[in-house]
């Protein structure tokens, strides 16, 4: 059996498939189920410095198959009452990483080091919603905030910061660096990808927020891309996120160079099973690719690309 | 159609097919979506919706031939096995036990049903549960017909009165958690209809989060023996944030 | 039977319905193809100052019903011969509009004047590219640069002018203000969304130049958020394109702000067919919308949509 | 398997059906992607590579087990319904002929073969395909085998010699005109299994466009009575810029 064990952010995970945030992550007798059913972390839902209701309904879309379209507006009870939910997860031994979202980087910084003292493991800060205004967003596109914000971060914390990137830029790589020149541990990428729905015959947006993110399948080949650009500029380790379903898809996403992977939009597809099916899967999978360590083929696709 | 004061049903012709217990996200352009389960599942669906908040209310005021959004149905559904069923609703908690009663007497089961309501026109589906049940009591809080008080009083006395081999039960938390107490008395399994707030309905999101289940995937119905160890069920729920409030 | 026909770039087109630049447009013979199988308008190839090989083979990957990926390259026969091609089409009777790419403002002009000689009805600027390194990528993301190039073709030419969008940005409304304020006659996005496939057993990227752009299915809802966040901020006319398949598809992006879409990875996946095919559907379902003329509801999402 | 000094067959598995005149677009990782017609179109699969140019060159010393891509299989296949085939191959041309030989005649068609090659050695499956013809001929450009001159010629006379229901052949484009024109002679339909660059292979990206055709998609397999009115045909092809240069 091919061993899965990936470490990164000072810590060794089981395995590498996390849960992504925003699904399963609002309460902590779910983080801790994702745990029991098998992920490798789990990553909170992003938290803010107060309870946000999020948007209206519809807050989702789904297209048969290949993905879905949400809008939910960043939902979240706020950093006061949150602790409690993390207590939950943390006491069932689980591998939690705080996400967080802020205005600016001093908001960040104030709601990182609330978030450090419950007691994660490393902090994944939400650089990248695409359809929270002014929350996250602005941020998140321009190198120059994105270095402020991680900066501010590090100054606050002890513990490892993950920077989460956009896929909505023609330089995500760019962005990766900022964060890297402050001082990340790490690069999350992607988070959703903005995208919109109507009903024909309302003539209207689905979602009441109009513009959504887009998630699940029909996004791996973005997110591939992604890790791919960002593996060529930085050094510090990078999580894959967007798409993934098969035992196939991570070894994609490690060979472009990821060390950990997240999983969203599959667990609504295919339950909260998929952590322990996935892992059995992959293991499996690597076993016929004759690889030992998952870790040994991070980037591996690099190597032997035709130089272009 | 109008079932009572506060209480509309609105059919349509939906064609997924769609068991007893089941619910549907019904998006009111322009306004909300909210899970209402099938008050109907066969042909043309329905559902029965009483107005609580805003858009419930504006719900009730909707043009006929308004086009609605409809996505689902989800989660999952009564088993309709056993052979004596007791359905005991509170208020628009009828909705859903209705056409699980009616598919369950379709197969050969004997149906009581002990149905409550504040005051009397807001009893839902009497004449429909009449129709396919051994027994139909009532309850009103204010007296106004059937038994003047709780419709949990009336399961109670009926669980003493006959032997069953299920209760199903929905409304109000505490109501239900009266009925499990009682059912528990005579070790008849209950199964109760829950009610969480609904963003995705896909199992993603959270927001219907009860203890370690997801209401939308894992319920609405649930055994009792599931809810009961939950701390939350009959206490608190959660407000869109996800912060907990008192129910 | 619903009017289909809708008029931008000074032109009454048959029905909306384009054939999308870089499908059945290396050859005359093809775009007289497309047009005799019904197509509203034929968008050539994007010819270039020389013949370009493109890249080497693989330069095409499918994903099974939602989805393509390819990096062909821009292999153009190049500017001197292509004339020929443009002569077969319009001896058809074709509505052609020709494309372009250039590597900065002098050659699109110089480009533009000579394909303008051909005869076309207008210009298709492509800005867009994701995966041609130095050619067009770079100024497609920079309104500035957008603004030039437009401006500089404006001044070469008197036929009207599309500028085609990349949507690799975090604010592709800015790219096409840009253009409009430089003068462009429309606006037309979305070309294909960066993206990349890994073959695990060879641990390579699959296409032959590495990373790609993604179109099909999968894009609908990405080229729909464009066209929507692009409608909101300019007042010429839109043209969609990503991932149309079927007669609904069309009528979100009409309603997302299109006044004309193209179709390319359809093509494919359906067969030249789908022109009559999508033409007539087309027509079926707006009666069954009880529309009369689809220039009615260009926009009309917008007006009914929720204001947040 | 060597077939000759310039041409190997690949065998390997790959699942997905295909019927004789298909071709699969073989990648040769970290160099091209190639269309090969299917010369075996059961289990295993196989293709018939001669050299050409450097892809096709590096193919055939390919170390056995080399892991390559093979995606397909695309584009149509031979009529098999024709019950007198006379099947005229010029170098690797006979790779897509002989499987399609082999299922007409399973189905009891009657096949009479000439195949043509520069030199004797080059003869490609001659041996295949006289276990299933009534007679195989075959030329060579320097007389070391055969007729010594143009397989056409050897067509030619065939036609004369008995009735036909069908030619087939593939090979250059200037030898496929004059079988053509011997055959048109005899009013017995031709035809063409065709050549033209390939990149997607999808009838997308224009390269393999013939006229109003796309080689991929239309063909390869065309009716000569399609080919003849097209100028670019016997005379022209493009380059992988679609510029049009002589063949
Ligand atoms: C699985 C499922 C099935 C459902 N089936 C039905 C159904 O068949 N018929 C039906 O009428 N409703 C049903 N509901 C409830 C429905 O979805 C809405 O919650 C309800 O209509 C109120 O929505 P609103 O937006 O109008 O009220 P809101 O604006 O959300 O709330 C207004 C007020 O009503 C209170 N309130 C809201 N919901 C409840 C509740 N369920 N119990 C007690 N107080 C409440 C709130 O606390 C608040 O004070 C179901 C819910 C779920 C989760
Ligand atoms: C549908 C289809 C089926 C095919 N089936 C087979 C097959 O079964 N077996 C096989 O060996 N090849 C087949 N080919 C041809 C094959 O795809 C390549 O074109 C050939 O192997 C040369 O590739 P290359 O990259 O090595 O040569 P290139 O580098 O592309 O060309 C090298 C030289 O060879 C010349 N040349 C290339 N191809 C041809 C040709 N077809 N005829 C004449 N001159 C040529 C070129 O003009 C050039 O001078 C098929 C092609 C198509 C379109
Ligand atoms: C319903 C939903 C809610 C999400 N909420 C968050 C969030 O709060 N913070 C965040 O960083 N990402 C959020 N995301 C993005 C996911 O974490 C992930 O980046 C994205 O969905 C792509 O992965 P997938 O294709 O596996 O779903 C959310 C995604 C979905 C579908
Ligand atoms: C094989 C292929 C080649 C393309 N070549 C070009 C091109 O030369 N110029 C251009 O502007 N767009 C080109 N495109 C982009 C398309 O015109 C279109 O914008 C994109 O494919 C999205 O539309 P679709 O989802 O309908 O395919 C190409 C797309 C494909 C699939
Ligand atoms: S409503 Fe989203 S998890 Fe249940
Ligand atoms: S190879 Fe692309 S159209 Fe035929």
């Amino acid at each position: 059996m091919a061993d899965l064990r990936t470490t990164l952010v000072g810590h060794t995970f089981r395995n590498p498939l996390w849960l992504a945030s925003g699904i399963w992550g609002e309460s902590g007798n779910s983080l801790k189920g994702a745990w029991e059913a098998g992920a490798g972390g789990v990553v909170t839902k992003s938290i803010g410095s107060q309870p946000r209701m999020g948007y209206p309904n519809p807050t989702v879309v789904t297209y048969e198959k290949w993905g879905m379209l949400n809008a939910m507006g960043l939902p979240n009870p706020g950093i006061e009452e949150y602790p409690q939910e993390i207590g939950i997860a943390r006491s069932a031994g689980a591998a939690v990483i705080g996400s967080v979202f802020g205005a600016d980087a001093e908001e960040f910084a104030q709601l990182a080091a609330r978030m450090a003292a419950t007691g994660v493991l490393a902090l994944e800060l939400n650089l990248s919603c695409p359809h929270a205004k002014g929350l996250g967003s602005g941020i998140g596109q321009d190198p120059d905030q994105v270095r402020e914000v991680v900066r501010a971060v590090k100054r606050a914390v002890k513990i490892p910061v993950i920077a989460k990137i956009t896929p909505n830029h023609y330089d995500v790589a760019s962005l990766a660096q900022a964060a890297e020149s402050a001082g990340a541990d790490a690069i999350s990428a992607i988070n959703t990808v903005r995208a919109l729905a109507i009903d024909v015959r309302l003539r209207r947006p689905v979602l009441a927020h109009g513009l959504g993110g887009l998630s699940g399948p029909a996004i791996k080949p973005i997110g591939l891309a992604c890790v791919w650009q960002i593996y060529e500029r930085v050094r510090i380790p990078i999580i894959g996120i967007g798409g993934i379903e098969h035992a196939d898809d991570v070894i994609e996403y490690v060979l472009a160079g990821a060390r950990a992977v997240q999983l969203g939009t599959a667990v609504a597809f295919r339950g909260i099973g998929i952590f322990s099916g996935l892992a059995k899967e992959l293991s499996e999978r690597l076993d016929a690719l004759k690889v030992h360590r998952l870790e040994e083929i991070v980037g591996g696709a690099h190597t032997t690309a035709t130089p272009q | 159609m109008v079932e009572t004061p506060n209480t509309v049903t609105l059919r349509f012709r939906y064609a997924p097919p769609a068991g007893p217990g089941q619910f549907v996200m019904i998006w009111i352009p322009g306004d909300d979506e909210l899970p209402m389960s099938l008050s109907y599942t066969g042909d043309p669906k329905g559902v029965t919706i009483k107005a609580m908040g805003d858009t419930s209310r504006r719900t009730l005021s909707l043009p006929v031939g308004t086009l609605v959004g409809i996505r689902g149905p989800y989660g999952n559904q009564f088993d309709l096995d056993p052979r004596r069923i007791l359905a005991v609703g509170g208020g628009s908690g009828t909705a859903v036990l209705a056409p699980a009663a009616e598919a369950a007497a379709q197969r050969g089961s004997r149906i009581v049903a002990a149905l409550g309501a504040t005051t009397a026109p807001e009893l839902l589906f009497v004449d429909r549960m009449k129709a396919i049940s051994e027994k139909v009591e009532v309850a009103t809080d204010d007296g106004s017909r059937g038994h003047h008080g709780f419709v949990t009083d009336v399961s109670r006395r009926l669980l003493a009165e006959q032997p069953f081999d299920a209760v199903w039960t929905c409304g109000p938390e505490v109501m239900m958690k009266k009925v499990i107490s009682a059912a528990d008395e005579r070790r008849v399994p209950v199964f109760c209809s829950m009610e969480r707030q609904m963003k995705c309905a896909l199992g993603m999101c959270d927001a219907c989060a009860l203890g370690p289940y997801h209401v939308c995937t894992d319920g609405p119905v649930f055994p009792a023996s599931r809810l009961t160890p939950i701390a939350e069920f009959g206490r608190t729920k959660r407000d869109s944030s996800g912060r907990r409030v008192p129910l």
